[in-house]
């Protein structure tokens, strides 16, 4: 899974499958820590309190 | 501050976030894997050193070495020994799995006395002193009544020093009543003494045979010692020897036979005698034998040209006329041609006739203590002890008639008629037996007609059994005097089965006793005390042991280091070979079949019992390893099958799976239907070896006890069992 | 650790006419693995046998009918390149093929029961552990030491006695050998078999006999020489190293698979 | 409940989400604190028990009398190593008490006459699926028992065993850091311990032939060609991993 | 009681009647979780599997939910990266359905797995040439994407939103959804692709294996391809189910309509690539692994009856209905098709899966058949009980039909009544 795993070897397939898979999960952490610092930045500017 | 939801929300996901910094989940992650990977439940078996002991199997006749792997004083594999004569490092499935008789749950733990109704599995445990007190105090009270005859023991096996122990002990105890179940060796030990004029087994020296015709014979599926006989069928393999297979079905044998003759059942004497016809009347015999060395030989040859021409053989056979002559020719021709005997395993003794009308096929080629023949081995001669002294008591006790009428008229030949004694003491017409001794057999499950036996020992009011596992016999016996399994005591085997060198074979002690057993040769020498003279008088030893290293004198050194010693053959010349009073061979042998028992009206079709290397069929069990190699073609659940020829399956009704009511006369049981075309149409063949209902659930309670469906039928020639088969009706249940 | 030792190919030739259907090897493999056992083993689907002998039947009617017995161990197949059709799929490289030896193996405490290997392995080489491995009491002091037990859930299968070949190269060590002799490892079912029907060994050793039997052809896909040899399910191209003998036609056209394929003809 | 009551509570929530802004903050602050004292310091001590030797054994001292490791700890003739010496060796020389120890009367004692094997916790002790080869290591690779072992030859006394409640193996196996980090090579034995020098020497393999091209070419093109059956092993036996394989260390 | 709960200006049924429902599935779900611990604390043992069946009636339901659940990437990918803007109104519902569909299969595949407790080393000792490697990480990864596109709907629920925190979070997350929907997307064709692949690459099982491009087998690409027709099917599916149910209009005709269309073209081009793909396999692949069409359907229970209910039946006829602006807008005939989608999709799982295991690859071995024990059906049911109890809160708390309101805009009730006023009779007729 990471690079100091014993099963790891740098070659195509592990670059190319696992390069993937970290790629697709720091977009989605990143979004969700965008989202999330983003949301609390908005809830202390006072946004989303209802009406 | 204010302690509410949410600050409490917080100090939780404070927790959380600050727990994922921490060891603790990714370690008890870890952790509770190692923990799966070394569950406490699952067994971790503790190293050492590992070490060799050589020894010899004695779980069945055939007398393989075997080298014993130990870690520390584990014992953790049995291998063959290599360069072993017999065996040269193969081994059986039953030899390979013998660990598991010797720790498993099938072991008596110690002297054990019956405290309810027979059969019902309740004992206490006893002390040693108690338990041969009590024998001793039995057995003196009724030779002190003058009736020691009243005593009647079965000893597995015939030979070794042990056997003579309990031979001596019965004799100066004044009991003829000594027995052993019998085999084929019985019925060929026989034929060679009536024709041959001397008491030998005989030997068959297969490696150096150049055709080998085998008259049922299972070669592969345990006749003679099987790992031996294995060996030289995959050497027949390599020098291109042809094999030939008499036999109504596709045996393992047959399917590894060269050719397979599938021969009405029980006519194989009639196809011997045909063959001889071909080669006598084509001339092809052995001239010089049959002149000069044999007696009786025009009789039997006026017999044979009479009786058996090719074309009547063929109608009684069915084997087609120029196979006969075409195979007559073949063995007659070949360089070392030899014929084989004895059905299966050679569980059953068999009718003598065709024994011996076999063994005339052999000798008419001159096959008869000829390299690749057949060799008249008297037994090994070492045990010399001096003639014990005996009392009145005794003299008087052995002077009455054996209860099975082995050594009488009719059958003045015979050493033992085991299956006889049985039925005698079950149908009340011999004197009271009021103890039986059992020494490594198991009657209850291997002799035929189970239920009968179980009459018999019904009427015995002592029984003794010395069996080191809990088999059927001392389930049903009042006092378990174990001995130590074979892995933990000392004996001597003497002249595997078959083999064609005499050798002594050495069992000795891998590991220390597992239970509370004590070895039965101790235990003989204990009860002999126990009697006083003159009985103790004949046993001077001190232990089994002891009389065991001065029995085998010289020999002992070798036989601890290898296991095994072996002694050179020395064939004699067919001038000095015969024993008879024509010191002839003497040719002998026809085709008389015994009728199989039952009316073939009610029993339309014909059972079977076949052997097969992974069911162990004699007085050993099957090990749960063995069980675990039984096709569910055979077992499944505790279901067993019976195997059918569909044409057969059809005209009754019966499908593949089904169950069915197998029924003859002597019992009947719940099978189920496996269609095959290795049987013949007729024939309801099914496996020897299952349906036990003692030792341990590994075992018990699978399939069904072909013995408790056959019954004996006596060879009217020798008094042994003849029977091969019983009639049979199958019907759907 | 080896480095640039020979490298070898462990493989097997089984003889079809001289195996009896005994069932030693069968025993010899469960005794020396610690295999365990239950009470009931007649379902053959989940019973576990490392080495499997298989009946064999031609379909003729009595008297033609006629029978073989063929003993199926691990393969230990090459595939192409070592990806053996049960190594490449196996999620957490629990099973590996070795280069070094030839020898497919598996981690038992890395194993964590998906049996993906299972359904990709052809021959039902490899048992699942259905059950706690349980022994009756008393009777686990016969286990190996060589050999771990498994635990409930995981996958065995044969090794070629691969702690024989670890115990014969500590013995070489030891001794300051650098190779194992070809009579040093055996495997239990070889070294068992009263019909010496199995002979083991390494197939890229001209010396040793399972060599000289099948003679491999290195630029064939590894198919022997022999006209009598065949391999298990040849077609399929897992590349096994396991090679049957025998003389019954037969039996070689109902094991290799050449009977329905357009190379049917020829072999 | 009706709407009118929720958007009153909603205000009043949200003034109380401000004015407590640092309330929650701080029970944030605490969360964080106790779990970290938790896991880093409670965790380690709940997890781990602490279990006494039968008795307590001076390996300085007996080496000293004996001179070697070898002679007690040595290989037998099939090449398998002894470990930990049985009853059988220390009673060649302790049939009856030789020194004035305590902890020898007791080995004497409870474990000399009744002919008991002393149940030693083995600090080392591998899981059951781990082969591993004394003689490789010793003999071929010519490595120090420290290596593994660290110095307890030198010692004087037994250190307690610390014994992992979970899997029932010795904490020396994870380390005395709970955090898994060592500075000795002998701080851990861990499967990731061994990789890490098998992987070393694998590395120093493939460097050395990557540096001669030419008989790398040889090896790996032309000679499987010529001698397709006689090739040398790959750096690295395993194909999945182009490591080692599996059961060189496992069984 | 809980009517501050329901999403703004719709109406749901009493309390009592909703705990009712959701006990008596709760029963149902009870008796799956019982089975689920039996499976973890005694073993596989439980189920009826054997050393021929590895894999079996759970991972067909893996397969099947999964494909059934590609409503979710599907959707997202037309409504997102394509821009099927119509689409919004039923992305909810798809999602929704999706998130149960996938944590189901990780359930049943936590069940499934001998050591669950090791089943991290999946991840931890990966083994990147394994199918099954890549299937885990891609799932586990979009089963997270799902996670996070269903929170927004949880956070719109009427309560919840009113927190600012949550209410920016979900605004924030909508906002860039389009990049998760993306990620999602992209996961989801290599996972579902990986699935196909799981069998395909079984090279010693020729009932299963195909040739194809570099690492990829045929089934890779079928697979992803038959999920992308075939989910929509499954979501439209239980739309009209949920819809029945409810007795209420949930989605407007004219986006189930084109989502139907969408779909009929995939099927249609996806159930003529794969008749092809059976073809070159039984006329090319297979025989030159030695193997004859016939020997695959020789069986009492696998025979070609099986490839014709999976191609014809469950392929051809709801593509054609589909494709047909007649057939997709005859309620009737949509229903019909994608119900013969959905089984179509099922049976080309189960073969792959169960058939496989079947053919005896060593022709003097005979067919394995195997029938699944109750533990494996009840934890196959498990999930389906989860679902429902998911899909029922889930319509009563949360936003999932944006059309809700206006399609069921009663005039005949006011606003004000919607909560405990609502009368019991009429509730009753919408349970």
């Amino acid at each position: 899974m990471f690079p100091f795993n014993f099963e790891w070897i740098w070659d195509m397939s592990h670059m190319v499958f696992m390069g993937g898979l970290w790629y697709a999960m720091t977009i989605l952490g990143i979004g969700m820590t965008y989202c999330l610092i983003k949301a609390v930045v908005d809830t202390l500017q006072g946004k989303g309190a209802h009406h | 501050m204010k302690l509410d939801r949410r600050s409490f929300l917080s100090f939780v996901i404070g927790g959380a976030a600050g727990t994922a910094l921490t060891p603790l989940p990714w370690k008890l992650t870890d952790d509770l894997s190692i923990w799966t990977q070394m569950w406490p439940w699952t067994p971790v078996p503790p190293d050492g050193a590992y070490s060799y002991v050589s020894t010899t199997c004695t779980l069945c006749p055939g007398g393989c070495g075997i080298q014993v792997r130990l870690v520390d004083k584990r014992a953790v594999k049995i291998e063959g020994t290599p360069g072993h004569p017999v065996n040269d490092g193969g081994i059986c499935p039953l030899g390979l799995s013998g660990l598991q008789l010797l720790y498993g749950p099938s072991r008596v733990d110690g002297p054990l006395k019956r405290t309810a109704g027979r059969g019902a599995g309740r004992w206490t445990p006893i002390s040693w002193d108690d338990a041969i007190g009590e024998v001793a105090q039995k057995l003196a009270a009724l030779r002190g009544d003058g009736r020691p005859q009243a005593v009647a023991a079965i000893s597995g096996s015939g030979r070794g020093t042990f056997s003579a122990l309990v031979e001596r002990f019965m004799t100066v105890y004044g009991s003829p009543n000594l027995m052993r179940p019998a085999s084929a060796a019985d019925a060929c030990e026989m034929a060679l003494y009536r024709m041959h004029g001397q008491q030998a087994m005989a030997g068959y020296d297969l490696e150096n045979a150049d055709f080998v015709l085998s008259f049922g014979s299972g070669i592969i599926d345990g006749w003679g010692s099987p790992v031996r006989m294995i060996r030289a069928r995959s050497l027949w393999k390599e020098r291109k020897v042809p094999l030939v297979q008499v036999e109504p079905c596709l045996s393992n044998t047959a399917a590894a036979a060269d050719r397979w003759l599938a021969v009405a059942p029980g006519t194989e004497a009639a196809l011997a005698l045909g063959l001889a016809h071909v080669i006598l009347s084509e001339g092809l015999y052995d001239y010089n034998f049959t002149a000069f060395y044999s007696a009786g030989f025009e009789p039997w040859r006026q017999m044979v040209l009479d009786g058996f021409a090719p074309d009547q053989v063929a109608q009684i056979t069915g084997i087609q006329k120029d196979v006969i002559v075409d195979l007559a020719r073949q063995f007659a021709k070949a360089r070392a041609g030899v014929a084989l005997w004895g059905r299966g395993r050679g569980t059953t003794p068999g009718s003598i006739d065709e024994a011996m009308a076999v063994h005339s096929l052999n000798a008419l080629v001159g096959a008869v203590n000829r390299q690749g023949g057949v060799w008249a081995l008297p037994e090994i001669d070492y045990i010399q002890w001096p003639e014990a002294e005996m009392d009145a008591t005794a003299a008087n006790g052995l002077q009455t008639a054996r209860l099975d009428g082995a050594g009488l008229e009719p059958h003045a030949d015979a050493r033992s008629l085991a299956h006889r004694f049985f039925t005698a003491v079950a149908e009340g017409k011999t004197d009271p037996v009021e103890a039986l001794l059992v020494f490594e057999a198991n009657p209850l499950y291997t002799q035929p007609d189970t239920a009968t036996v179980k009459k018999a020992l019904d009427k015995i009011p002592f029984i003794v059994s010395f069996s080191s596992l809990q088999d059927e016999t001392s389930a049903y016996a009042d006092l378990i005097l174990p001995n130590h399994l074979y892995l933990e005591r000392f004996e001597d085997v003497a002249g595997p089965a078959g083999l064609n060198q005499a050798l002594i074979g050495l069992t000795q002690p891998v590991v220390a006793p597992q239970r509370r057993t004590r070895h039965a040769g101790d235990v003989i020498l204990a009860l002999s005390q126990g009697l006083g003279t003159p009985v103790a008088d004949a046993f001077p030893w001190e232990s089994f042991e002891a009389c065991l290293e001065e029995t085998l004198g010289d020999d002992w050194d070798a036989l601890v280091a290898n296991g095994y010693v072996a002694r050179p053959v020395s064939l004699p010349h067919w001038s000095s070979a015969f024993g008879t009073a024509s010191g002839k061979f003497e040719f002998a042998g026809t085709y008389r079949p015994a009728p199989l028992e039952g009316d073939k009206g009610a029993f339309p079709l014909v059972l079977v019992p076949y052997d097969s290397m992974r069911i162990a069929g004699g007085t050993a069990a099957n090990t749960p390893f063995m069980t675990k190699t039984v096709g569910d073609e055979i077992l499944k659940g505790n279901d067993m099958f019976v195997q059918v020829n569909p044409q057969t399956a059809d005209s009754l009704g019966l499908r593949e799976g089904l169950y069915a009511e197998l029924s003859t006369p002597r019992g009947k049981a719940r099978v189920r239907i496996h269609l095959t075309q290795e049987v013949r149409p007729g024939l309801v063949a099914m496996p020897r070896g299952l349906g036990h209902t003692a030792f341990d659930p590994y075992l018990a309670h699978k399939g069904v006890n072909v013995n408790a469906l056959l019954g004996p039928v006596d060879d009217p020639a020798s008094g042994l069992d003849a029977a091969w088969g019983i009639q049979a009706k199958l019907a759907k249940a | 650790m080896e480095m640039n030792a020979r490298q070898h190919k462990f493989g097997m030739v089984i003889d079809l006419d001289k195996c009896t259907g005994c069932g030693a090897c069968m025993v010899a493999c469960m005794a020396e693995n610690n295999v365990p056992f239950k009470v009931d083993e007649t379902n053959k689907r989940d019973s576990i046998t490392w080495m499997r002998v298989y009946k064999l039947t031609n379909g003729k009617p009595y008297p033609e009918a006629d029978a073989c017995f063929l003993p199926r161990p691990c393969m230990h197949c090459e595939g192409h390149a070592g990806h053996s059709p049960c190594v490449s799929v196996c999620p957490a490289t629990a099973t590996d093929y070795s280069s070094e030896t030839g020898v497919v193996s598996q981690i038992y405490t890395r194993c964590f029961g998906c049996r993906y290997c299972m359904a990709a392995c052809p021959y039902h080489a490899r048992y699942f552990n259905w059950w706690d491995p349980v022994w009756p009491d008393g009777m686990e002091k016969y286990l190996s030491p060589n050999v771990s037990p498994r635990m409930r859930g995981v996958v065995e299968k044969c090794s070629f006695c691969y702690h024989r070949y670890q115990l014969a190269r500590e013995k070489a060590i030891y001794e300051e050998r650098d190779e194992v002799a070809e009579e040093e490892y055996q495997t239990a079912c070889t070294q068992a078999c009263p019909a010496g029907a199995i002979v083991f060994g390494d197939l890229n050793n001209p010396d040793h006999q399972v060599a000289r039997i099948v003679q491999p052809d290195a630029h064939h896909h590894f198919t022997g020489h022999s006209k009598i040899a065949f391999r298990l399910l040849e077609q399929l191209g897992t590349n096994p190293k396991v090679y049957y003998l025998t003389e019954r036609e037969w039996v070689r056209k109902m094991c290799d698979q050449y009977n329905f394929g357009p190379q049917a003809a020829g072999h | 409940m009706s709407i009118k009551d929720d958007k009153a509570h909603a205000v009043s929530d949200a003034a109380a989400g401000k004015k407590g802004g640092g309330t929650i903050l701080l029970f944030f602050i605490l969360g964080f604190a106790a779990s970290m004292v938790l896991g880093w310091v409670v965790f380690p001590q709940l997890l781990y028990s602490t279990k006494s030797q039968p008795f307590d054994f001076n390996h300085a001292l007996h080496n000293e009398e004996v001179g070697d490791c070898e002679s007690c700890h040595f290989f037998r003739q099939d090449g398998t190593f002894s470990g930990v010496p049985s009853l059988a060796q220390c009673t060649d020389c302790h049939a009856d008490v030789l020194g004035e120890s305590q902890d020898e009367a007791v080995f004497v004692q409870q474990y000399v006459h009744p002919e008991r094997e002393v149940p030693w916790r083995v600090y080392s002790r591998q899981p059951d699926c781990v082969f591993f080869s004394h003689a490789a290591h010793v003999i071929k690779a010519k490595m120090d028992c420290a290596t593994c072992h660290g110095d307890i030859g030198t010692s004087t006394s037994l250190k307690p065993y610390q014994e992992n409640r979970i899997t029932g193996y010795s904490r020396d196996i994870w380390g005395q850091s709970i955090a898994g980090f060592k500075t000795h090579t002998y701080d851990r034995m861990k499967m990731d311990d061994c990789a890490q020098c098998h992987e070393q020497a694998v590395e120093a393999a493939r460097q050395a032939e990557m540096m001669d091209p030419v008989t790398r070419h040889f090896r790996q093109e032309i000679a499987p060609m010529i001698y397709p059956l006689d090739r040398q092993a790959a750096v690295g036996s395993s194909v999945q991993t182009q490591r080692d394989a599996c059961f060189v260390c496992h069984k | 009681m809980d009517s501050a709960l329901f999403p703004k200006g719709v109406k749901r049924c009493p309390t009592w009647q909703f705990a009712l429902w959701i006990g008596a599935v709760g029963i149902v779900l009870l008796w799956g979780v019982y089975a689920m611990l039996l499976c973890w604390l005694k073993g596989l043992n439980q189920t009826n599997m054997n050393d021929y069946y590895g894999f079996a009636l759970w991972i067909w339901a893996d397969l099947a939910v999964i494909a059934l659940g590609g409503g979710a990437f599907f959707t997202g990918f037309l409504r997102y990266i394509v821009g099927k803007d119509e689409l919004k109104n039923i992305i909810n519902f798809a999602v929704l359905i999706g998130f149960i569909c996938y944590s189901s299969a990780l359930l049943i595949l936590a069940i499934d797995i001998g050591q669950p407790l090791r089943g991290w080393f999946i991840f931890w000792h990966a083994n990147v040439h394994s199918m099954l490697t890549e299937v885990a990480f891609c799932l586990s990864c979009y089963f997270g994407v799902l996670t996070i596109e269903y929170i927004p709907l949880i956070l719109e629920n009427r309560q919840i939103d009113r927190v600012p925190f949550f209410h920016n979070l979900a605004h924030n997350m909508h906002e860039v959804m389009a990049v998760f929907a993306a990620t999602g997307a992209f996961l989801s064709f290599f996972h579902q692709g990986s699935l196909g692949g799981v069998a395909g690459v079984l090279f010693g099982r020729p009932f299963a294996f195909r040739e194809g491009i570099f690492i990829w087998p045929w089934t890779f690409f079928l697979f992803t391809w038959s999920a992308a027709a075939f989910g929509p099917c499954f979501t439209i599916f239980l739309l009209k189910i949920t819809e029945k149910i409810t007795a209420k209009k949930l989605v407007k005709d004219s986006t189930v309509w084109l989502l139907a269309k969408i779909s009929g073209w995939m099927m249609l081009t996806y159930i003529i690539a794969k008749t092809i793909d059976t073809l070159y396999w039984l006329t090319v692949t297979a025989p030159a692994a030695g193997y004859g069409a016939g020997f695959f359907y020789d069986n009492w229970f696998y025979n070609f009856g099986w490839l014709f209910v999976e191609i014809v039946v469950g392929g051809f006829i709801p593509a054609l209905i589909l494709v047909s602006e007649k057939g997709r807008r005859s309620p009737g005939l949509l229903f019909l098709a994608v119900l013969l989608g959905v089984i179509g999709v099922s049976v080309n799982r189960w073969v792959m899966v169960l058939q496989v295991m079947a053919v005896p690859v060593m022709p003097f071995d005979t067919w394995a058949l195997y029938y699944p024990s109750w533990q494996e059906v009840a934890t196959t049911i498990l999930p389906v009980a989860y679902g429902v109890i998911l899909v029922s809160l889930s319509y009563r708390y949360l936003p999932v039909f944006p059309n809700e309101m206006e399609l069921n805009a009663a005039p005949a009730q006011a606003e004000a009544v919607v909560d405990e006023e609502l009368p019991v009779q009429a509730a009753v007729a919408r349970a």
